[in-house]
């Protein structure tokens, strides 16, 4: 029984190592990607085998899934923008300067030092050392969910996560700074399969990703899983261009992006005073609190990770030089 | 009787790893794109089919056998859509290069 | 049982491996995303053998996801790998 | 050769490998790359710490926190690609003109 | 409602403040202001309880660390939230005028409260997961604030710092996983009780090294000059004056609960910052723009902050913690003074070319006057505050014949005077070659903030004994013996 678990460890293991090693090997950038795309899905595979199985939703979704979408995007833009969109010829297109062969080996040599004393002091550390363990177990009845994840994310540690939104929000607004109305790459033709393919599954994924939400008060998922898989609604809308975002709709987008970050902010505020603290919710109160936080903050999520995929500000009609309009 | 649906769950499982094993196959072996691509998008969806119907045997409720269905249904719909995709980005890039596969 | 499960897993794990190759040596997008496509397809079939395995539904849901998310990305890997200049 | 160890040797690998990668990258989207293998590598150290051994249950903090890190690191990851589109950009224009 | 704890109100505001600047673009400014009035407001109530009790905790959700987060503050984290919040509203304030562009301006605002939430959340955070979210928001708002400009010099400089950030913070995150693998928490009064061991030392090096490459410590420097140098003037004055001191100051906490295992890394500490105050000073002796001096200059003093913690870990004594402390504050407002009147200059004139800065029109005597009194107090001249905090380095070094970091320390500052004065030169040639000058373009707010900012500079040496006692309010550097 552990001989087979063992084997198939290994294999794991192996595989994802190999696959961080290839992704930044591989000449083409486009297979780059894909490799990387599948190093995400294999870890995502090694977590649920460490009984992890909200980080593995988490990763799939967000780590992997977003972020192959983002690389791509950002990937087809400077084939756009160099004007070499023809396939596997578009290679080193970001050259920062050509690092000399022994500079490499040397940094590869440190790290191989650093790798050496960061497994020995993994080593020598105790398995299954001390933990939160027996504190969370305690505490859990007070939480006001049954899922012991959800219970840290929103309610032991709810600060952390009502910072990690506000990360999130400053992402958009430095990327809508960042990019002011550049001109994208043309629309493709997806024909009739494609429009078939959108109708059938958009309402499916709008559904799963509710679920998540719904689900994660006693099991796997919440907010971010079911914030991201609603965000893949967006992708494909945005994809497809059956949604093409306008300058008339920047002032919704602004309130969407905030949305999460008000509402959690706001409750942990009001629910203060008369003896509480911030983030104190009252007990009798504390599962619909935490239900209504998440609900935003999925909103809020979908709809930021949507944006960082699209990217630029929606401006109105170009100008010539890209400053000064708004 | 339980010995029999474990022995019919394991078969179920045992092919559809085949089928998986021989998608791999054919996606290394075979000489261009668009056998690839059939090789690989019927073999696949075969062996999840397979898979899935071994593990709904031995599931324990009903939301299971459903969500396990709803998995299929997903891969059978994106599988026949990227199939198509891929088969149609294949065909414009060949377009685009005058002729030639592979 | 388990060890059976362990066993299959392995084998579609290889399976994976060996697709690889395929990614690596191309020659053009349109392999590379159909090994994407294979690699999704069997991560949620490994997916389901753990979730029999470590006796967990809950892995179903992140199968559900797996599912979902292969589909989306092989979308955006065909539409932004083959959206010309026209 | 328990899973935990197993796991963790990898993490700390892969963490080493986006090192190495984040400083000789010549391709500026392959260090975002890199980055985020880094941040893969953190991941598994952290959930490996959280593991223990069944059918005990995990310990659901690290479990919390690596999922912060997983979007705090998208949102780094979408500004620095963000970056890199501008620059690209910046640089097209200027080889025009 | 009216007794929400200050402690609460100094991360909520400013946070609230950005939400609503960013949903309500064309107020942002003056949205933007009253939040970082109402900031300086709890960040004074919130020092009046310290002085009364010594230090303030907030348990949030009212859940004990370790399986909660406690808010803390102390003498040292209240002097550095009053630095951030004075330094920030008279930076704001100066933004008002500074900024003339719709577009900077609706993005300028937003980004810069969210870097005050996320400083705020440093300086009163005791959680060491909850500061790597933290340095991220700050991470995030800063690179944002750098590419404010949009030039391809800006956008260059702002994607170097972007890797670096993340890297620093991805190493953060490395140790904070070792240190849950050995300790399994995360509070800092969990990392006081744990037993050194392999694993705390391999989360020590991986945070310390973060850290570092946040803070800029040569040669981690390598992203500061270019990022500081491009960015627009308010947000250069942030970035230098305020950004840099976050990661320092997560140092110098850390350092405090987990102290380094070795003499000899505490000793290769203080060679690096040496080594900052030499480099630095070289390439700001050769830089040909005035906001690239300005920039390494930071580098420089950076380095020095570093050489008074070394010596601190030598001795022991807690004085060279409060030299570090006061070099942190008296950096703080000289800079953001320094960059302010530098892009004032650089408005003025057209360009900010040091070998040319005489040959202009207009003659910004203000500004030039500011970037004087700015200067006097980074060189360390009496009675700057800049000068208490070297001279109180320097004492201690000196006591306990530790020559070698004063000769460093003296080295720099006749560097400093040197390429000080090569800017002065380009302000005095004025007179000689030009017969007559326009007027410059009139009071400004632009010209008022900087004035004030320098001005106190100077002035806060004179109090300097006050500050001194109060950053030891709440033993911040565990000196209860």
């Amino acid at each position: 029984m552990t001989d087979a678990a063992t084997l198939f460890d290994l294999l794991l293991a192996g595989s994802v190592i190999a696959l961080a090693i290839a992704s930044l090997t591989v000449r083409d950038m486009f297979a780059a990607i894909v490799l990387f795309v599948i190093f995400g899905l294999l870890s995502a595979l090694a977590w649920v085998r460490l009984s992890a199985p909200d980080v593995a939703l988490a990763e799939a979704a967000i780590g992997t899934g977003v972020t192959g979408a983002l690389l791509l995007k950002t990937l087809h833009h400077l084939r756009y923008v160099t004007g070499k969109l023809g396939e596997g010829q578009a290679r080193d297109l970001t050259p920062i300067a050509t690092v000399p062969a022994g500079v490499i080996w040397a940094n590869a040599a440190f790290c191989g030092m650093i790798t050496l004393g960061l497994a020995l002091a993994f080593l020598g550390a105790p398995q299954a050392g001390p933990g939160f363990d027996s504190l969370v177990a305690e505490a859990m009845p007070a939480s006001g969910v049954d899922h012991p994840v959800t219970a840290v994310l929103l309610n032991f540690r709810a600060y952390d996560t009502l910072m990690e939104v506000v990360v999130l929000l400053a992402a958009v607004i430095a990327v809508w700074q960042i990019e002011r109305g550049l001109s994208d790459a043309p629309a493709p033709a997806l024909g009739e399969v494609w429009q078939g393919f959108a109708r059938l599954t958009l309402p499916a994924i709008v559904v799963v990703g509710t679920y998540l939400l719904w689900k994660g008060s006693e099991a796997p998922g919440g907010a971010f899983q079911g914030g991201a898989v609603l965000a893949a609604v967006g992708l494909l809308l945005l994809l497809s261009r059956i949604y093409v975002p306008r300058p008339a709709h920047r002032g919704l987008a602004r309130w969407a992006f905030v949305l999460g970050t008000g509402a959690f902010a706001g409750v942990a505020l009001l629910v203060s005073g008369g003896g509480r603290v911030a983030f104190e919710y009252p007990a009798q109160h504390a599962y619909s609190l935490i239900l209504l936080i998440e609900g935003l903050v999925t909103i809020s999520i979908a709809v930021t990770l949507a944006a960082l995929f699209h990217g630029r500000e929606p401006v109105a009609a170009p100008a010539p030089e890209g400053r000064n309009d708004t | 009787m339980p010995d029999l649906i474990t022995f019919i769950s394991a078969a179920l499982i045992a092919a559809g790893a085949v089928f998986f094993i021989a998608g791999t196959v054919g996606l290394l072996r075979f000489p261009d794109t668009y056998c690839r691509l059939h090789a690989l998008t019927k073999a696949d969806g075969l062996g999840l089919a397979l898979i899935a119907l071994g593990i709904a045997l031995t599931a324990s409720s009903f939301g299971e056998v459903f969500r396990i269905a709803l998995i299929w249904f997903f891969v059978a719909v994106a599988s026949a859509t990227g199939g198509h995709l891929i088969a149609t980005h294949a065909r414009r890039v060949d377009r685009a290069e005058g002729k030639e596969g592979s | 049982m388990t060890i059976y499960l362990y066993a299959i897993a392995t084998l579609l794990l290889l399976s994976i491996l060996a697709g690889l190759i395929r990614v690596l040596r191309g020659p053009r997008p349109a392999e590379r995303m159909m090994a994407a496509q294979l690699f999704g397809t069997a991560a949620v079939a490994i997916l389901l053998i753990l979730s029999r395995i470590m006796d967990s539904p809950a892995l179903l849901d992140v199968a559900v996801v797996f599912a979902l998310l292969a589909a989306v990305t092989l979308v955006a890997f065909v539409v932004l790998a083959s959206r010309k200049v026209s | 050769m328990t899973p935990d160890l197993i796991y963790g040797l990898t993490g700390i690998a892969v963490f080493a490998i986006g090192l190495v990668g984040a400083l000789c990258a010549q391709d500026r989207l392959r260090r975002v790359l890199a980055l985020k293998l880094c941040s893969v590598g953190a991941g598994f150290v952290l959930v490996v710490a959280a593991w223990r051994t069944p059918p005990a249950d995990p310990d659901p903090v690290p479990h919390a926190l690596v999922i912060t890190g997983i979007v705090v690191m998208i949102s780094a990851t979408a500004v620095a690609l963000a970056l890199i589109r501008r620059l690209q950009t910046l640089e097209a224009e200027d080889d025009d003109g | 409602m009216m007794m929400v704890d200050p402690l609460i109100l100094t991360l909520f505001l400013p946070l609230f403040g950005a939400i609503a600047a960013f949903v309500l673009p064309r107020a942002a400014a003056w949205v933007g202001l009253l939040a970082v009035l109402g900031t300086g407001v709890a960040v004074a109530a919130l020092a009046r309880a310290v002085l009364a009790e010594g230090e303030v905790v907030t348990q949030l959700g009212g859940w004990a660390p370790p399986l909660g987060i406690a808010l803390r503050a102390d003498g040292l984290s209240v002097a550095m939230l009053a630095m951030t919040a004075g330094v920030g509203l008279l930076v704001s304030i100066g933004a008002l005028d500074a900024l003339r562009d719709l577009r900077e301006r609706q993005y300028f605002w937003p980004l810069w409260l969210l870097l005050l939430t996320g400083m705020n959340g440093v300086y009163l955070g005791t959680d060491i997961f909850n500061l790597y979210v933290m340095i991220e928001v700050i991470a995030l708002a800063a690179v944002g604030l750098t590419v404010l400009s949009g030039t391809k010099q800006a956008v260059r400089a702002g994607l170097e710092y972007m890797y670096a950030s993340i890297l620093g913070a991805l190493l953060f995150l490395m140790g904070v996983g070792f240190v849950y693998l050995q300790a399994g928490r995360l509070d800092f009064a969990g990392l006081i009780a744990v037993e050194p061991s392999g694993a705390m030392s391999a989360a020590l090096a991986l945070m310390v090294v973060g850290l570092l490459l946040k803070t800029a410590l040569f040669p981690l420097h390598f992203w500061l000059p270019a990022a500081h140098a491009n960015a627009t003037a308010p947000a250069s004055a942030l970035l230098s004056g305020l950004v840099v001191k976050a990661a320092l100051y997560i140092f110098l906490r850390l350092t405090t609960y987990m102290p380094l295992p070795d003499e000899i890394l505490v000793t290769l500490i203080g060679t690096l910052g040496a080594g900052a105050v030499l480099w630095g000073g070289v390439q700001a002796l050769r830089a040909e723009r005035l906001k690239l001096l300005v920039a390494w200059s930071t580098v420089v003093q950076i380095g020095l902050i570093f050489i008074a913690f070394a010596r601190a870990g030598q001795v022991g004594l807690s004085e060279s913690w409060k030299a570090a402390a006061l070099l942190i504050l008296a950096h703080g407002v000289a800079k953001s003074a320094m960059f302010l009147a530098a892009g004032r200059i650089k408005d003025e004139i057209g360009h900010d070319r040091i070998a040319d800065l005489d040959k202009s029109d207009t003659r910004p005597t203000l500004a030039q006057f500011t970037f004087a009194l700015a200067a006097i107090s980074i060189i360390g001249l009496p009675p700057s505050l800049g000068f208490i905090g070297k001279w109180t380095l320097m004492e201690g070094a000196m006591a306990a014949g530790y020559w070698h970091w004063v000769a460093v320390t003296m080295i720099g500052t006749l560097m400093s005077v040197a390429y000080f004065s090569r800017v002065f030169a380009g302000f005095l040639r004025f007179d000689r070659m030009r017969g007559e000058l326009a007027e410059h373009k009139g009071w400004a707010l632009a010209d008022a903030a900087p004035l004030t900012l320098a001005i106190a500079a100077i002035s806060l040496g004179l109090m300097a004994a006050p500050i001194l006692s109060f950053i030891e309010l709440g033993y911040p550097f565990g000196a209860q013996q």
